[in-house]
């Protein structure tokens, strides 16, 4: 695989057109569980994101990916806003510079992205969060052998992997057992995420 | 949903405007921001106290913003942490010299937030401490989870740290006694109905007409406990037992009976007559009570009971006279 | 009916023993009876200022009981007027020998109820004077009918007579600027929900999920005009303009946000906005703004927007020091 | 007819049953065009004169009267309870003294309640008040040949024709036009009263 600038573009764009479309979904996820604004939160940034990438020009992926973090940490609030600015703003530190990525840089800065996310919220695999997409990710990534489908299933997998466990972070840890049988919005917003890429992906072919 | 707004989206720009113009001498918008300062702010060589949070928790935060209490408060969307830029900018209007306090309840986004904001005033060169209120003992408290909640014991924080930076007292002097409060203070809330983020149009749980939640918390979100609704001396009694089985309140006490939104006070005084008697009972003797809206969550109908346990210092604080208009001694 | 309460008979019983056990220092029930008066009561040489009225108002009338507020509030059954025996005990427990004077709204029953217990007090030798607050102006004024019925700017009256109460002033001073209130508050409402009587438990009117009503009491009662649900902003425009209509307001005014019981504070700001932008364009200059829950009907969500043109005396008397807990300044 | 001390407290008696009976339909009047508490402040005061009558013995019309008014007039609140008790205590003064009542006395005892309740409300007739009934109740008094049948027919009368009136007077007053097509609650009362006096003149034969 092999990304440039016009494809880190189009991969925030998908992902923003898949957020307005499961806005509704992403916040009725948080309703059990949290406090029903994930979808409201995600939407308000993506769309900013959006926005933003449309305005200007960029020769520089770091820059899109520094841009993103940016417009999501000033636009989202609550938890996942803090979460989802450290996650590319992690994945822009590690890809200064660079115009086009390769496999190994993307998968690089996937696994920067996980590291600052787990320090910023304090959180490993297993305690229903959007942590647990992401590891699945990242694992994916580093095994070798990426194809858009088998991300798609692989984070779809992830995602629902935590409907059964038991929040530890996070406002649905309040709810300790009872948070069992409910997929975790986070997870979810980072399902389409991954989704937009490998929608990217298969453009590319 | 039935509200008196104009667009759901812009609610908190709104109410933010609405504010400062009631009380314009007392408080100012921060130009660009929804962040509202003391009128004079920044003082200087004083220590400026900063707390905010999603809205929706009306006259929190805003509304203990004032000579005595809060410096700033930082204004989320609704039930929506605040992002590090507002709280830089809020640490920024009242940076007087001797540092920026904030005091930040325990949820993940607030943590988060305000945390990401003190990195960024501190790589400006000014000095912040913090405080994470958790006064909320519907939840287990637990270094390996989120932790407790902040709820309405937070304005008590809010009030006594207030007090002492006003009184020129150092960071870490203001922080000393925050933690102090943070320490003694537990509450509980129930809640008779849910309440409707307006931009999201519907409630985030149902109750059918027979039901409360116990132990809820001030977003909306479901409580621990679902239970047939019961009489308020067996609300009083459920919220107080558990408030005292959680720390040694023996000595004078703070009472605070607070409204989360739509219930009519009338009830809050209903539950009060209980919350006396149960501590007389038990010998705790009460300093001072506070009855009313001070930490809500919209328009539920339900309360909290907090109790804070006062030594002379903190009394002291306590009675300091206050400019917050929703906190006048 | 969802309420957090023992006895729906007992309600009233419950909430003044609650009200009294939270401000032990500030006031005491009149021991067999449902009235509240200042815990130094009565003041000698001082005219003494009895208000009250049915119950589910609060925090009117018990919570404006305090040094230089009220001396004695009569807390009637819900929404019905305190009989006669109750208002002759306030008028007993608060004559210092200046007289008392009476704050009465205007509602049939309180008017009745009051009268009586004037002339049972006169009887007993104490001089009692009254002033009746008419300050709806969603009711026509007329003195061939019951006339305009007294809503939250009876707490206008309450504050400044009770200022000049506290100065020293004499009855007849007394009477004199209460009626200069009246003459200068007026008033209007609205409504998104009924409310619901403890001892009724059914809400008295219904309102369709699109529906307001425009023209609201404080007793649960429909309004004058059901309307569209409208937003924030013409709901603003639509009381104050009603208000500005009725009385000259040029120069300087005092305005109350009040809420009916539900209503969440962030919508009283947002109104506030709007009514602040009206005012501005008319050249009228606001002196203070008051926003918060002052005279409700139990849950109800709405609110009402009150002016009162203000001059030196009144602005004074306005500013003064308050004990009362529901009225700090 | 003659009424003796028995037979008055029979008609209290009588009214506390019916208001009983009625609270709900009272109430259910002063909701539309009041602030629907009318039964729940009529049941309360009379739950009480029964109590109080039932207590202690009495060998004067005038006494059990003034016992009545002034019950109501501490238990009632609201506009109904200075009014009822207005016209009770007029009658025990018109009364004074008095074991046995006869149909003059009893008219006159009326009249004065009348007149009492007239300026104590500052109401007149057709103002959709409870003036209404009783006005009706006085002129069919002092016409004379007075049944139990006829004075529950007069009063009833009375009461339905305040459906068609406009309220000038009390709470109903606010809503002006509109009031019209609802029977005034203090008029629905003060039937029930003159139907249990009624019923007692009735058990006499
Ligand atoms: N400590 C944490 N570490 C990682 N992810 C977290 C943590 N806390 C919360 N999250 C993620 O954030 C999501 C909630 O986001 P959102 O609803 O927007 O914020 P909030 O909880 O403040 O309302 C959760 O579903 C979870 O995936
Ligand atoms: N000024 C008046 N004169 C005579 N009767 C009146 C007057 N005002 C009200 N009433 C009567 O009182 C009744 C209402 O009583 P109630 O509901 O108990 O009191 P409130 O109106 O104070 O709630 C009305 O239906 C009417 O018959
Ligand atoms: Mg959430
Ligand atoms: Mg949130
Ligand atoms: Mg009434
Ligand atoms: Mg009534």
């Amino acid at each position: 695989m092999e990304f440039n600038v016009a494809d880190m573009i189009e991969w925030f764009n998908k992902a923003n057109e898949k957020i307005q479309e499961n806005k509704a979904y992403l916040t009725s996820l948080d309703q059990p569980i949290g406090d029903g604004d994930h979808g409201i939160n995600m939407a308000r940034g993506f769309q900013e994101v959006a926005g933003k990438l449309s305005e200007n020009d960029y020769t520089d992926i770091s820059a899109i990916l520094k841009e993103v973090a940016m417009t999501l940490l000033a636009k989202v609030g609550g938890a996942s806003g803090p979460l989802y600015g450290t996650v590319f703003l992690k994945m822009s530190m590690t890809l200064k510079g660079r115009d086009v990525v390769d496999g190994t840089a993307f998968t690089k800065g996937l696994e920067d992205a996980l590291a600052g996310v787990k320090q910023r919220g304090k959180a490993e695999t297993g305690e229903k969060t959007l942590v647990d997409v992401w590891q699945a990710v990242v694992e994916y990534f580093q095994a070798g052998n990426i194809t858009a489908d088998g991300l798609v299933e692989v984070a779809a997998r992830a995602k629902e992997r935590t409907k059964d466990m038991v929040a530890t972070k996070g406002r649905a840890a309040y709810f300790k057992e009872k948070s069992k049988g409910h997929i975790d919005p986070g997870s979810a917003s980072s399902y389409l995420v991954f989704e937009a890429l490998a929608d990217v992906m298969k453009e590319k072919h | 949903m039935k509200k008196i707004i104009n667009d759901p989206n812009q609610v908190v720009q709104d109410m933010v405007d609405g504010l400062v113009a009631a009380f314009p001498k007392t408080m100012k918008k921060v130009e660009g921001t929804l962040v509202i300062a003391r009128s004079d702010a920044p003082v200087s060589n004083k220590v400026g106290l900063v707390s905010g949070g999603g809205s929706g928790h009306e006259p929190a935060h805003a509304g203990y913003v004032g000579k005595g209490m809060l410096d700033a408060a930082v204004c989320g969307e609704v039930f929506t942490s605040p992002t590090p830029d507002q709280v830089f900018e809020a640490i920024k209007a009242v940076d007087g010299g001797a540092g920026v306090f904030l005091v930040i309840k325990n949820y993940t986004g607030d943590v988060l937030n305000f945390e990401m904001a003190a990195e960024l005033a501190e790589a400006e060169g000014i000095q912040v401490e913090k405080v994470v209120v958790n006064d909320d003992v519907a939840v287990e408290d637990s270094s390996f989870t989120t932790g407790r909640r902040g709820i309405a014991g937070t304005v008590f924080v809010h009030k006594i740290a207030g007090a002492k930076a006003e009184s020129g007292a150092s960071l870490e002097e203001v922080k000393a006694v925050a933690e102090k409060v943070v320490g003694n203070v537990r509450s509980m809330g129930m809640a008779l109905t849910p309440c409707i983020v307006p931009a999201a149009g519907e409630p985030s749980f149902k109750l059918d007409n027979d039901e409360m939640e116990i132990g809820i918390g001030i977003h909306g979100e479901p409580g621990i406990n679902r239970t047939q609704i019961d009489s308020a001396d067996a609300i009083a009694t459920a919220l107080t037992e558990k408030v005292l089985e959680d720390h040694d309140f023996s000595g004078e006490v703070a009472v605070m009976i607070n409204g989360l939104g739509a219930t009519p006070e009338m009830e809050l005084f209903i539950v009060n007559k209980k919350v006396q008697e149960i501590l007389a009972d038990k010998g705790i003797s009460v300093y001072k009570t506070f009855v009313g809206e001070y930490m809500t969550s919209l328009e539920m109908a339900g309360c909290s009971v907090s109790l804070l346990k006062l030594d002379d210092e903190l009394k002291e604080l306590l009675d300091a006279e206050s400019g917050a208009p929703a906190f006048r001694m």
